[in-house]
């Protein structure tokens, strides 16, 4: 087994990079995932990649955008307002598909906002905060290891489908330390053929063209008819949550990353006090697991849905719920985190609620 | 020096009839066809015979339209002008 | 066993890497930790703390907002952490920064003299060791020697010389709580 | 190509002096007559057959009149964000570092949208080559002000002429880069008449030729026209862009390796 | 009453907007809406006003973002491309609480696209592309009338609120003719008070400051608490929407901008052979009409969504709906246009479905 | 202020002859010990005391360590988007043009992120004035490297020095921008000693007379320190500056107004 | 009443104006209308095509694909509208340029040799006029003289003098279907 | 010319100890605390009377801490440093 380490989830993520043979860096400093960028300022050269500090997260972006169709596999890094400068990028990375990982080490907005930890990127992250049909695989990590696991993932995922894959984290799980082991990496996997990148025309293929453009609205239309049909696949086959405590759950908590981590030891609270409460945490918040929760939903007497904004995957979760349950949220905003003690207060009172409606699954039944 | 033949071939349908072959020829072989191509434009036409091969219409032309073949005269060719485009094709840096 | 600690101070006091070694040293007794720093706004100067928890089972959240321990280096944060501390639960602060005294009385309370054993030891930096061996001899999370093992992880080779400096400070911490009990 | 073409008679004994290159592909080009984003194409592509490089270059395509550029030159391309293609020639000339690379940009492009990208590049010494096609105005998009406008020029978004104070003076971007010393050769042509033509094409091998050097940005700035929005025959823009263009933007080498550099 | 013109939505979204007293218009051309610059570039220096072609998208949002501080009635416009580039100005302006108007003429994406008509930026303009929890009110015309109409409403609405309007419309809105009428505007209107405004720290008061940054999360938080109670009251007293021939309708169209008026089309189609077909039309995406959705949708044996793009207001359609009744989506992408018939056509094969797994609300009741 | 602050005895017939500034507010600065942007944004303050503008100026803040400048600064101000001052400073003076308007700028903020805002400002002549703090770091975020760091300094994003090949060499913007016809009065000063402090309220003083005239842009660039991130004392810092940020950086005026501008 | 109407061919081929010209005539009359171009990726020699809607209800659909009439100005688009044509509706198109002349049955074809009687009139520009006329004659959406007084608000002032040349075209136009029924 | 007496006050809680006041006195009359202020810095001392009230210490701190007062002596003064910070004051653009 690999070596136990004791890291900031920035430095995760950038070391899992390396290992999962990152070939090119670019970045542009922001807080709270500068630790990146540095991180890779001090390896790449020794290890031999090529990093480069760009003159802003527009070009960051487009660098990734050249560098990704040259082959190469590529991340970008950077927080809340770079990663909006990015959403033109990466609408046309998306569009050329071309696979590169790009995370967001979110913190509080809107604005310049703070430089505390948030998940007020929701919905630009899930829903396409650039212009156009398009998606991006979204990975959610709760934890440091999962700054690196999903590294790995995305990686995969975004050659596998040859789109952009992006981390979701927060400043908290950026500059938080935990233990964390890095697993091998194949490194069969690091270069995968690709046959469509722009290397220079070999004499034994068809010019390669990387574009987004298709005058032609029937050709536009043909390409994103592509693009919904890889979704699709993806929706279906790449899903993943993580439960806790679910199979007895009368409570359900939804939440994605850190909110998740609160919620969990909201549970411990709840389940001192004899509530039934379970986690239902989706890693992957684009594709989104509306049919497992769908299931859970009809088990459950309510949900708490519980974020660090003004209330953004609720929305995803009552598309999932499509009324069979009552689902609530909590959240805090702006770089505040709610503390495990709220959570349960603002729980007990929804339920309150609930059963004194006779709402509960038990009296329905 | 005697005048050196030239011949030209104007692909018609590629001519998108902008005049520019017709100003820069040195000879006036050039002009605009009365006719329209399929794509709606007059097309560029030799007029007579004293194309000289000197490539200037092959050169400006935007779209590539026009081939120019020159009479073979053994070592006595190249004309200066002609001789320019070869040596850009031989073109090397200073020293290497 | 979960221990969830917040050191709290200035920014320069050496809060986070004492919250560090805490960590760290629990990495080495392979506890399941975790360390959350939170920053102000001013690069010197500012006020700084990080919240440790050390366990034996996964941290569910690394963000709580009461605490087992409160160790505190300054006024403001005494008067910011005092109330976060569980009944029953500790709360160490430097002796000479702090002008008003906690007034809990459903909590240990213990003041060290830090300030002046680092002035004994003619390094202000080692301040926080101090308070880290204080707070270990009275808070038995980890073994003082694995916070000095911890150092040799954190620091880069070329400051590995200051080790014995802060092991001596260390110890010097151990010794000023020697009255108290471990809780 | 298949058109019927000959119009005048074959002769015997006759040596091909000039076609056109086989990495210009053999489609109409959608440019507008007289085009000098046409005759460019052609040149480069000259260039690339003629240094023997199609399957060593990759080009990258702007958002303008050629944004595509890819539909007619035979070799790797990458089309990129309005502004952004010398961020993603950075992109692809680091990681591919033993390739050629170019981007191919408009005024609009290079010189508005992409300023910082353009002066950054230039002083990181990106070893690539910048070919900017400056037409003075915003040719795609039908006709807007370029920052390279000259003054009192009228155009869609100045309708009463260009107006220094309020919209600023003609930008000389090659003259803004030339100081840094990330930039390595910095040369301006025309392709408005034959000379013009030989001279660019010659600046295009010279650029590329140097690229293998790896001693910064090569920049070939190409004054140019645009006979449907400046609303001219091809023949009469030529003679506006003379009498207009060139007092601002003199054609000419504006920064040449020495010697001693050139190995 | 006042004359009747014939003109281009673009023309008229820009002569509104001089008719409204715009101040200051700061904006970069991108078809297909470069006409609003150009007519401005035209008329405003003749009717004593700002016009400025900014270097850029991202500087055109940033300008906004100054002179709408300043206290002047600012408006920039673009399309999908350039309106990713303005996400991050977009998130300051609604941090800072200023108001204007944006106007984003869709065209085909994702990347470059093609330069035809879609909505595909609905998401973008809804739920917030930029990072942050923020929301613009965003209108959706369906004439070329509503380009003007709501450049009235939209000022309005953004000085009321103090908060950036957006009017989402497409390409074939912008380009396209019709009639259109200018009502008068007051003039009250056009200068409300600013007090806020940095105009220069007039002596008798204390010095303005816009910002958007609040380092201590608490105050982070207590700004986006004040700006989620703003969206609360939005979201109750100012929502907007047309319906039509709902009173007796069995199927419902939901749809927006240019699609509901292919909706419409349809809805004659589908009465001529005895469907009973009404369209309910957000006139206001955000805010969006959810309560009388789900009204309606308790009515109606079926909803069919029909959009310019891959499914995006159907998301919101489905929130609204809540499993009431079934929700079905047609849509083309990239330019493309659907068809009054083949909407029908999609509209008669859902029903089928509905009618033979006996949903209808008849049955059911 | 409410401290105790009496060290020596009072005197009697003293003249005050420097007292802090009434328009910078009395509150505590957030920047680190010996930072330049305190003694610049006193001397501003000092500026707009003597010119008694204080209710005619507004001020647009950056995002870097100055950020916070209207904490401290006793006017209308408005804080800008990382890099986009210059664009918020045209918005306003467009709007509001016999106001008095500057924006307060980082080397990473007006160098970096914000080249093009930058150039298209100088180059439109918004009648605006930049200060231009050029400490060759990113301060804020904690000393990554800026595009005018020195050769071969190290920071957090250069740990191994900048290397001018990878990199680039440090930037040279106000060199730059001068010959641009927008821009009016252009000048490099410093704040290390106190004759550095008089020679910068001068230019600052030129610069917000200047702007009367509406001419164009006036640029103030004063190269100062950055001890945190340099790892240095303020007094080290300051001599670090002198021997490392001077040669790339020289003092002094770079563009004037001729004499009859001056009307 | 609703008259929908596609106009298709060649840019510069004036086919958006004549859409314009319809349209505005319509708004003289108090109709409702609609005006929809459609552009291809040319500045120039691209294909265009608008969609002109006149009626007496505000119009739904500003873009419809079947059509109460076509007007083609070249064979690409021919090809293209020739299925669009509603049964029983009109297709016209130029004659000269056309080699391959439509073949539906169900519909109403007039070939009106436009681009002659432009050159009889030796300007090109006006060969929409001519359409337009014949269009008109056949197709009575709009009166004649309401697209002539459509010109003078569509046109710049500095125009105005061509108009005259104008209307000679659109007369000339509806003298070449005279044989032809409205329909 | 005889020294010119000063003096000069120092807000010891707005001191952050930088130090920069004490290099640039050029009578040496500052010196840093032992003491430390509330935010834990040392703070700038007066450890004489040799100050000349020349304004170079307030000038050059950042924070400004510092005020200066200087002896009031009818006509002769101005000293020159002195009269440079008036110059400044009183400073107008030539020709207007
Ligand atoms: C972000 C963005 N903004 C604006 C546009 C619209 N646009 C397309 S090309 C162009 C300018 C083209 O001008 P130039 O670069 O000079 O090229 P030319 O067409 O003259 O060759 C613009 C503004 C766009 N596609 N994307
Ligand atoms: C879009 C965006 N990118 C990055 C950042 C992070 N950031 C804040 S300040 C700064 C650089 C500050 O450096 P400089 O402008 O030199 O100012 P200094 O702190 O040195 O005064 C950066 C990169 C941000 N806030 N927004
Ligand atoms: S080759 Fe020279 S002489 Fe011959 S037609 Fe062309 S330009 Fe004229
Ligand atoms: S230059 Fe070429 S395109 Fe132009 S007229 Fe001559 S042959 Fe035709
Ligand atoms: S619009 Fe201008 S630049 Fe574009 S193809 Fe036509 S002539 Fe060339
Ligand atoms: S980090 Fe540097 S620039 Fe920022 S306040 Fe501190 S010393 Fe000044
Ligand atoms: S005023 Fe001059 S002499 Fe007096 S303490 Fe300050 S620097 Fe020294
Ligand atoms: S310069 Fe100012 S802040 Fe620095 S030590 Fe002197 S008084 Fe204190
Ligand atoms: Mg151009
Ligand atoms: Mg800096």
């Amino acid at each position: 087994m690999s070596e136990i380490l004791f890291m900031k989830g920035n430095e995760a993520l950038a070391e899992a990079a390396i290992r999962a043979g990152l070939d090119a860096y670019f970045g542009y400093p922001i807080t709270p995932q500068s630790e990146i960028l540095e991180y890779l300022a001090v390896q790449m050269p020794k290890r031999g990649g090529v990093v480069l500090q760009a003159e802003s997260e527009v070009a960051s972006i487009n660098m990734i955008y050249g560098a990704a169709g040259a082959g190469a596999r590529v991340m970008t890094t950077t927080s809340s307002p770079g990663m909006s400068l990015m959403q033109e990028g990466i609408s046309y990375i998306a569009s050329a598909q071309l696979p590169c990982l790009l995370a967001n080490v979110v913190r509080g907005g809107p604005g310049l906002g703070t430089i505390q930890p948030s998940q007020g990127d929701y919905f630009q992250a899930t829903k396409g905060g650039g212009h156009g049909d398009y998606h991006m695989i979204v990975l959610a990590p709760s934890t440091v290891q999962e700054m690196a696991d999903f590294v790995y993932l995305g990686f995969d995922l975004a050659d596998k489908y040859r789109t952009p894959a992006m981390i979701l984290a927060d400043g908290a799980l950026g500059q938080g330390m935990e233990k964390v082991v890095f697993p091998e990496y194949d490194p069969a996997k690091m270069k995968q053929p690709k046959p469509w990148a722009t290397t220079g025309k070999a004499n034994d293929r068809e010019r390669n063209v990387i574009t987004s453009l298709w005058l032609q609205p029937e050709k536009m239309e043909e390409l994103n008819q592509l693009l919904q049909d890889k979704y699709r696949t993806i929706s279906e086959q790449e899903v993943l949550w993580e439960e806790y405590q679910t199979e007895d759950a009368e409570v359900l908590f939804t939440a994605f990353g850190l909110a998740a981590r609160i919620a969990r030891k909201t549970i411990q609270l709840a389940r001192e006090q004899g509530i039934k409460a379970g986690l239902f945490r989706p890693k992957t918040v684009w594709p989104f697991p509306y049919k497992r929760l769908n299931e859970l939903a009809r088990q459950v007497d309510m949900i708490l849905d519980v974020e660090l904004n003004a209330g953004q995957m609720v929305e995803d979760v009552r598309l999932g719920v499509e009324g069979v349950t009552p689902v609530f949220f909590h959240g805090r905003m702006g770089g505040m985190i709610p503390t495990p003690e709220e959570v349960l207060e603002k729980m007990e009172a929804n339920l309150q609620t609930v059963r004194s409606n006779g709402q509960s699954k038990e009296v329905a039944k | 020096m005697p005048k050196v033949k030239g011949e030209i071939k104007i692909a018609i349908e590629t001519c998108k009839g902008c005049e520019l072959c017709v100003h820069e020829c040195p000879q006036e072989t050039l002009a605009m066809s009365e006719e329209l191509n399929q794509r709606g434009y007059h097309f560029a036409v030799v007029q007579d015979e004293s194309c000289t091969g000197c490539t200037n219409c092959a050169l400006i032309c935007p779209d590539g339209a026009i081939t120019v073949y020159r009479e073979h005269r053994g070592k006595k060719t190249p004309v200066a002008k002609i001789s320019d485009v070869k040596e850009n094709i031989t073109f090397t840096i200073d020293g290497r | 066993m979960t221990e969830e600690t917040i050191i709290a101070g200035f920014g320069g006091q050496g809060v986070l890497s004492m919250g560090m070694l805490l960590a760290y040293g629990g990495v080495i007794e392979e506890q399941e930790v975790s360390w959350m720093p939170s920053y102000g706004p001013e690069m010197r100067g500012g006020t700084a703390n990080c919240i440790v928890i050390n366990g034996d089972e996964p941290i569910s959240s690394p963000i709580v907002s009461k605490f087992d321990s409160v160790v505190v280096f300054n006024q403001p944060s005494l008067e910011k952490f005092e109330p976060a501390v569980k009944p029953g639960g500790l709360l160490m602060y430097e002796e000479e920064v702090i002008n008003t005294p906690p007034t809990r009385t459903d909590i240990t309370i213990i003041a060290v003299p830090a300030a002046q054993a680092a002035v004994e030891l003619k390094n202000q930096k080692v301040l926080n060791l101090v308070m880290l061996g204080a707070f270990l001899a009275i808070k038995t999370i980890i073994k003082p020697e694995n916070a000095i093992k911890a150092l040799y992880s954190v620091l880069p080779e070329r400051h590995h010389k200051l080790i014995p400096l802060n092991e001596k400070a260390l110890n010097m911490g151990i010794e000023l709580v020697k009255d108290h009990q471990p809780v | 190509m298949t058109d019927e073409c000959t119009i005048t008679e074959g002769m015997s004994a006759m040596d091909l002096v000039y076609d056109r290159p086989e990495s210009l592909l053999d489609v109409r080009m959608h440019y507008c007559p007289g085009c000098g984003h046409s005759t460019v194409h052609k040149l480069l592509m000259e260039v690339v057959d003629e240094m023997e490089i199609n399957s060593e270059i990759i080009g990258v395509a702007p958002v303008g009149c050629s944004v595509l550029a890819y539909e007619y030159m035979n070799i790797d391309m990458h089309q990129a964000a309005h502004g952004r293609a010398t961020a993603l020639a950075t992109g692809i000339k680091r990681v591919l570092p033993d390739k050629y690379v170019f981007t191919y940009q408009g005024d609009g492009d290079l010189a508005a949208i992409g300023t910082a990208e353009t002066i950054h590049s230039a002083n990181r010494g990106e070893n690539f080559l910048i070919i900017f096609i400056n037409n003075g105005i915003y040719g795609m998009t039908g006709g807007q002000m370029a920052p390279t406008t000259p003054e009192g020029g009228k155009t869609a978004t100045s309708p009463y002429g260009r107006d220094i104070g309020d919209m600023g003076a003609p930008i000389d971007i090659a003259a803004m880069i030339a100081p840094l010393p990330g930039t390595f050769y910095i040369t301006r042509q025309t392709v408005h008449n034959a000379k013009g033509v030989r001279k660019t094409k010659k600046a295009l091998t010279n650029a590329l030729k140097y690229q293998q050097l790896n001693k910064g940005l090569c920049f070939v700035e190409i004054v140019t026209n645009c006979p449907s929005n400046w609303k001219l025959t091809p023949y009469e823009a030529n003679q506006w862009m003379v009498d207009n263009m060139f007092d601002n933007y003199p054609l000419g080498d504006i920064k040449v390796p020495a010697k001693e550099d050139l190995s």
